[in-house]
């Protein structure tokens, strides 16, 4: 049972959610380089992803434990991501 | 200690040396770590055997004035770790770092318990006309470096080659690679290192490595039609 | 140290809690182990901007809409129960699972056109990836629409620890999480 | 913020289990020590299956070609079959089981005083779901094309196509029981970690947390954020292997060395699980018979961090010559030489503790002292391999399998036998016979090494893993003697294991009944009766006053203080 923190505002955090789906879906319209408009269809991902931790997850409300958890596996994902790249990505 | 480079096959190739100097190097480090670390061990065994009237002290070893009969011997056991990298980074970068240009490439694709040695011919394109095969045999001039081009064609399969300290996978759909240089004629067995099925224990070959003159006269049996070529440059 | 009570407490959290972020901390594993395939390959490979061009993107984009407003619905689920107004809990709850249901029933029918369109997981390895990947995540929306059914029904036992509503809701928002970034790996980049 | 209360758990659960009949109490138990039974059972039962499945392996390469007694002769196909099946079942079917299974769950919440672990249906789950894994590796023995043959690492295209191997719905099912297996050890593992974090007793602070859990916590959390790669990669094979999707067949933009980094990903960090828990067991044993606290707590501690966090940056030592990108090599070589200082630390810290100590000899110090003596050869030789030139020669030879026999068996046989001496009494209220335990140590210690040592140098020889049949090979015969001694040998060590058998079973029927603490410890678990009740603690949580391992006071009476603040009436 979390305690009754300032409870942030669900509603207006949906609208932002709603708000950057919208944001990414448009830059994957964007003309010219590829790599600019990736990069923002991946930066609208995060902030979701962000919010979505943050505030529905009430992860702002936990002590740094949680944190920890959370983000030790992501930092493994990349080690993996990174590892695989020569071999993948940018063989024969 | 028994001699355990008796234990080697007869290293043939000229990076043959550097794999073994890393070996011994690691062979010796790891001796005298061995010997100090089951000696204390031992000795401790039996120094400290419960004995009546006697109380074990008690030493909890988390101060740092205790700690640092650990923290030495570690730093030691460090240092030896980074000595080892620095000798074996070279040897890493002799035989697989790099392909030293070579006038004689082999293409080998491992099948299904067959190695399928493929000669460039005289033209030394393959796919041309005057390509020869061979069922798991590999032959070569002593003293060349000759580069090896992998192939699989079913399985993961890996080239061994014991006496050469040569050893690469061969991956479907990708290809590897390596070279090496002979420095001994003689008949030297092949295997396949890499689980590849039912007969992977069958899959040896012969690497035969000839003296020069033996091997022109192997080439010039095999591409009879082109001994006009042969003599102009030496294949 | 003065001698407590109760246990020995770990930063206030309740064992349920640290439970089940341990447990997306081995999904996280799963589906990274996914994703992190997934780009390599797709940095490397050839063809496959042109393979995803056959995806549906507005089946996707109101897929992510569904599940968006689904992670509102279930944490607005849990701040009625903390309230202690079992109507809310109920309504919400109620929303979140029908919301979890249309997401699959879209994904159904964007499997079927794929499939129809001939494009299937053996077509590819684009497709294995995608159909692979968005698959696995369907399962996880289903497994987490059974548990908000089995909380939705079973009242005395919901009623008894109700930060199993918060649990559930952590599951929910990380299955979202996951397709926030399904969503623009496969359909967008 | 209230913590969640005990007393939610104990009322209606103790009753339960109070009047339950021979189901409630033993087969649908949620009780953490009979679940930890249960793991026992199915552990010693692939042990045994897994044993002997190196006699035709064995056999095979002795005397290749000769009929086996009640086998008949081993094909090549059977004895890729063996080979599989020995691996799978020895790494995933009696190491994790016993180590963490039996040991983890009877331990944890004993020595952190809680009552049950924090979701005790989850746990009875575990256990259900990895039986179900058992089962379905064993119907994959009977299954028509036979059980999986492509190696326990089960290389695609090898493992990907029926018709590579053969073996259609074995492979297929042996995927299945691992898929099953890594589910039940995610309940066991998100269990251990709730518990130890959430539910100590009180005064139970982390840093007074015995080492054997820590221990089982590092292990658990290796465990929990290395296999989730390795299962998204055996959901693609099985997906190539039952729909024909394209993950791992080459030249349609699948690729198969994507399943060697994914399962290595999982598989290096897979054995650190196995050698962090015996770690832990052994650093329980140590003090205790040499009446003296282990040496340096907290820095151990750090070393095992040290352990869990370098082993996730090591796997691609598997992958040296596999195709893999030659540059990635010597990183790899790196970390993977650097992860012998952690592990030195901790074995200099073992060493350190009989450093003026009162040693005794009992059988589950010999095996804790076996374990280090192994375990010491078993890590120099894993620096040969960490090396990457050196490991373009020793990859898939013999040396290799030396060198994991070395490390695995050391640490799953000897670590697990000193804490299972150890904590037989606590388990079971029955006494072991000293004399048939100091038996089996000697015969098991002097016929493992006769069996393991010489496969260093036929590995040097050249003699590749996985060989079926050496005849072929010229350049083996002349060491053919050393397959025979070695299989002579691997017979001796099994049977070396009958002092075990007989010592465990006449225990268990006419064995002494065991005191509360027979090895005056000071830990949570030798406070309580044994076999403990349910619930463990009866009324009151135990009250936590020093650390684990405070022995030989100065000052004190007797050479030990008991972890826990005795109680009112008097311990």
């Amino acid at each position: 049972m979390t305690t009754h923190a300032p409870r942030s505002n669900y509603v207006a955090i949906w609208v932002w959610l709603v708000l950057l789906m919208a944001a990414g879906v448009a830059a994957s319209f964007l003309p010219g380089a590829r790599a600019l408009a990736v990069t923002a269809i991946f930066a609208t991902a995060v902030a979701k992803a962000l919010l979505v931790a943050l505030h529905y997850m009430h992860l702002k409300l936990e002590p740094w434990v949680i944190y920890a958890i959370a983000l030790i596996p992501v930092t493994l994902v990349a080690i993996l991501a990174l590892t695989l790249l020569p071999d993948f990505s940018f063989h024969h | 200690m028994v001699n355990w480079m008796r234990w080697f096959p007869e290293n043939v190739s000229t990076y043959g040396g550097d794999v073994d100097s890393v070996f011994a190097l690691i062979y010796w480090v790891g001796l005298v770590w061995f010997v100090i670390t089951l000696g204390t061990f031992g000795v401790f065994l039996v120094l400290y055997r419960r004995r009546q009237g006697r109380r074990a002290f008690y030493i909890t070893g988390e101060p740092l004035r205790q700690a640092t009969w650990i923290l030495v011997p570690i730093a030691v056991v460090l240092l030896l770790d980074l000595w080892i990298d620095w000798r074996g980074a070279p040897a890493w970068a002799k035989v697989k770092g790099q392909s030293p240009p070579a006038e004689l490439t082999i293409q080998v694709t491992g099948r299904q318990f067959v190695w399928e040695v493929v000669y460039p011919g005289p033209d030394g394109k393959f796919g041309t006309g005057d390509d020869r095969q061979f069922s798991n045999e590999i032959h070569v001039p002593v003293g060349r470096p000759v580069r090896l081009v992998l192939k699989a064609g079913d399985v993961v399969h890996s080239l061994f080659a014991p006496n050469l300290r040569f050893k690469q996978d061969m991956v479907p759909g990708r290809l590897t690679g390596g070279w090496f240089e002979a420095t001994k004629p003689g008949k030297y067995e092949l295997l396949c290192a890499e689980l590849c099925g039912i007969s992977h224990s069958l899959m040896n070959g012969w690497l035969y490595v000839h003296p020069p003159e033996e091997y022109q006269a192997w080439v010039k049996q095999q591409w009879p039609a082109a001994r006009a070529a042969a003599e102009r440059s030496p294949r | 140290m003065a001698i407590q009570v109760q246990e020995q407490p770990f930063y206030g959290l309740t064992p349920a809690k640290v439970g089940i972020w341990w447990f997306l901390a081995s999904e996280i594993m799963l589906f990274g182990g996914f994703i992190a395939s997934f780009v390599v390959f797709r940095l490397g490979a050839t063809g496959w901007a042109e393979a995803a061009r056959h995806l549906n993107v507005t089946i996707g984009i109101v897929n992510t809409l569904i599940l968006l407003t689904s992670s509102l619905t279930i944490v607005l689920a849990l701040a009625a129960i903390q309230r202690g107004d079992e109507a809310a809990l109920r309504r919400f709850l109620g929303l979140t699972i029908l919301l979890g249901c249309a997401f699959l029933g879209f994904k159904v029918i964007e499997y079927t056109g794929e499939l129809r369109a001939g494009y299937a997981p053996w077509t590819g390895t684009f497709w294995s990836f995608y159909y692979a990947m968005t698959g696995l995540h369907a399962l996880h929306v289903l497994g987490g629409i059974v548990v908000n059914v089995v909380l939705l029904v079973t009242t005395e036992w919901r009623r008894r620890s109700p930060h199993r509503i918060e649990v559930a809701g952590l599951y929910w928002h990380f299955v979202d999480i996951v397709w926030i970034f399904l969503f623009p790996l496969l359909y967008l980049a | 913020m209230s913590p969640l209360p005990q007393s939610g758990m104990s009322a209606p659960h103790a009753a339960g289990h109070g009047e339950a009949g021979f189901w409630r109490a033993y087969v649908f138990s949620t009780d953490h020590k009979t679940i930890a039974k249960q793991y026992l059972a199915w552990g010693l039962f692939w042990t045994v299956v897994g044993g002997l499945l190196t006699v035709p392996m064995r056999w095979q390469l002795a005397w290749p070609g000769s009929d086996v007694p009640g086998w008949g002769v081993v094909g090549a196909s059977e004895y890729n079959v063996l080979v599989t099946m020995h691996g799978t079942i020895m790494v995933f079917f009696v190491a994790m089981p016993i180590l963490l299974g039996a040991f983890g769950n009877f331990l944890i919440p004993l020595m952190v005083g809680a009552r049950d672990m924090a979701f005790p249906r989850l746990n009875m789950l575990s256990i259900w779901v990895f039986g179900l894994a058992s089962l379905v590796l064993l119907v994959s023995f009977f299954v028509p094309g036979g059980a999986a043959s492509a190696g326990w690492t089960g290389y695609p295209p090898l493992s990907g196509k029926v018709e590579y191997t053969g073996s259609n719905w074995g492979l297929t099912l042996w995927l299945l029981a691992h898929a099953l297996e890594f589910a039940a050890f995610l309940m066991g593992g998100v269990n251990f970690l709730t518990t130890a974090l959430t539910l100590r007793a009180p005064g139970m602070t982390l840093m007074r947390m015995p080492l054997a859990v820590w221990h089982q916590l590092a292990a658990t959390l290796i465990f929990l954020l290395s296999v989730g790669p390795l299962i998204a990669g055996a959901v693609m094979l099985l997906l190539d292997r039952l729909i024909g999707t394209r993950f791992y067949v080459p030249g349609s933009g699948g690729d198969p060395l994507l399943w060697q980094h994914l399962f290595w990903f999982f598989g290096h960090p897979e054995v650190y699980v196995l050698l962090l828990p015996p770690v832990g067991f052994v650093c329980e044993v140590l003090p205790v018979f040499s009446r003296k606290p282990i040496f340096g707590y907290r820095w151990i501690l750090w070393a095992t961090g040290g352990v869990v966090g370098l082993s996730f940056i090591v796997w691609a030592h598997h992958m040296f010559v596999s195709g893999m990108d030659p540059r990635l090599a010597m990183p790899f070589s790196i970390s993977t030489i650097l992860i012998s200082v952690p592990v030195a630390w901790v074995l200099f810290a073992m060493i350190a503790t009989l450093w003026r100590g009162s040693i005794s000899f009992e059988t589950p110090m010999l095996f804790a002292l076996g374990f280090i003596a192994m375990f010491v050869f078993g890590g120099l030789t894993g620096i040969f391999n960490g090396s990457a030139p050196v490991d373009i020669y020793l990859r898939g030879t013999y040396f290799v399998v030396a060198h994991f026999h070395y490390t695995l068996f050391s640490s799953t046989v000897f670590g697990a036998f000193a804490g299972f001496y150890y904590w037989f009494p606590k388990m079971f209220g029955r006494m072991l016979s000293e004399p048939l335990g100091k038996l089996h140590f000697w015969l098991t210690v002097v016929f493992f090494n006769l069996t393991f040592f010489l496969m260093h140098n036929i590995g040097l020889a050249g003699m590749a893993r996985r060989t079926a049949d050496p005849r072929p090979f010229e350049m083996l015969q002349p060491h053919q003697w050393i397959n025979e001694w070695a299989t002579v040998a691997s017979f001796l060590l099994l049977a070396a294991q009958i002092p075990f058998v007989v010592n465990v079973i006449r225990s268990l029927v006419a064995g002494a009944p065991a005191p509360v603490n027979p090895w005056q410890a000071s830990t949570l678990e030798w406070s309580v009766a044994s076999p403990p009740p349910h619930l463990n603690w009866g009324e009151a949580l135990p009250v936590v006053e020093r650390g684990p391992y405070e022995y030989s006071v100065p000052g004190e009476s007797q050479d030990w203080l008991p972890q826990r603040r005795p109680l009112a009436t008097g311990a």
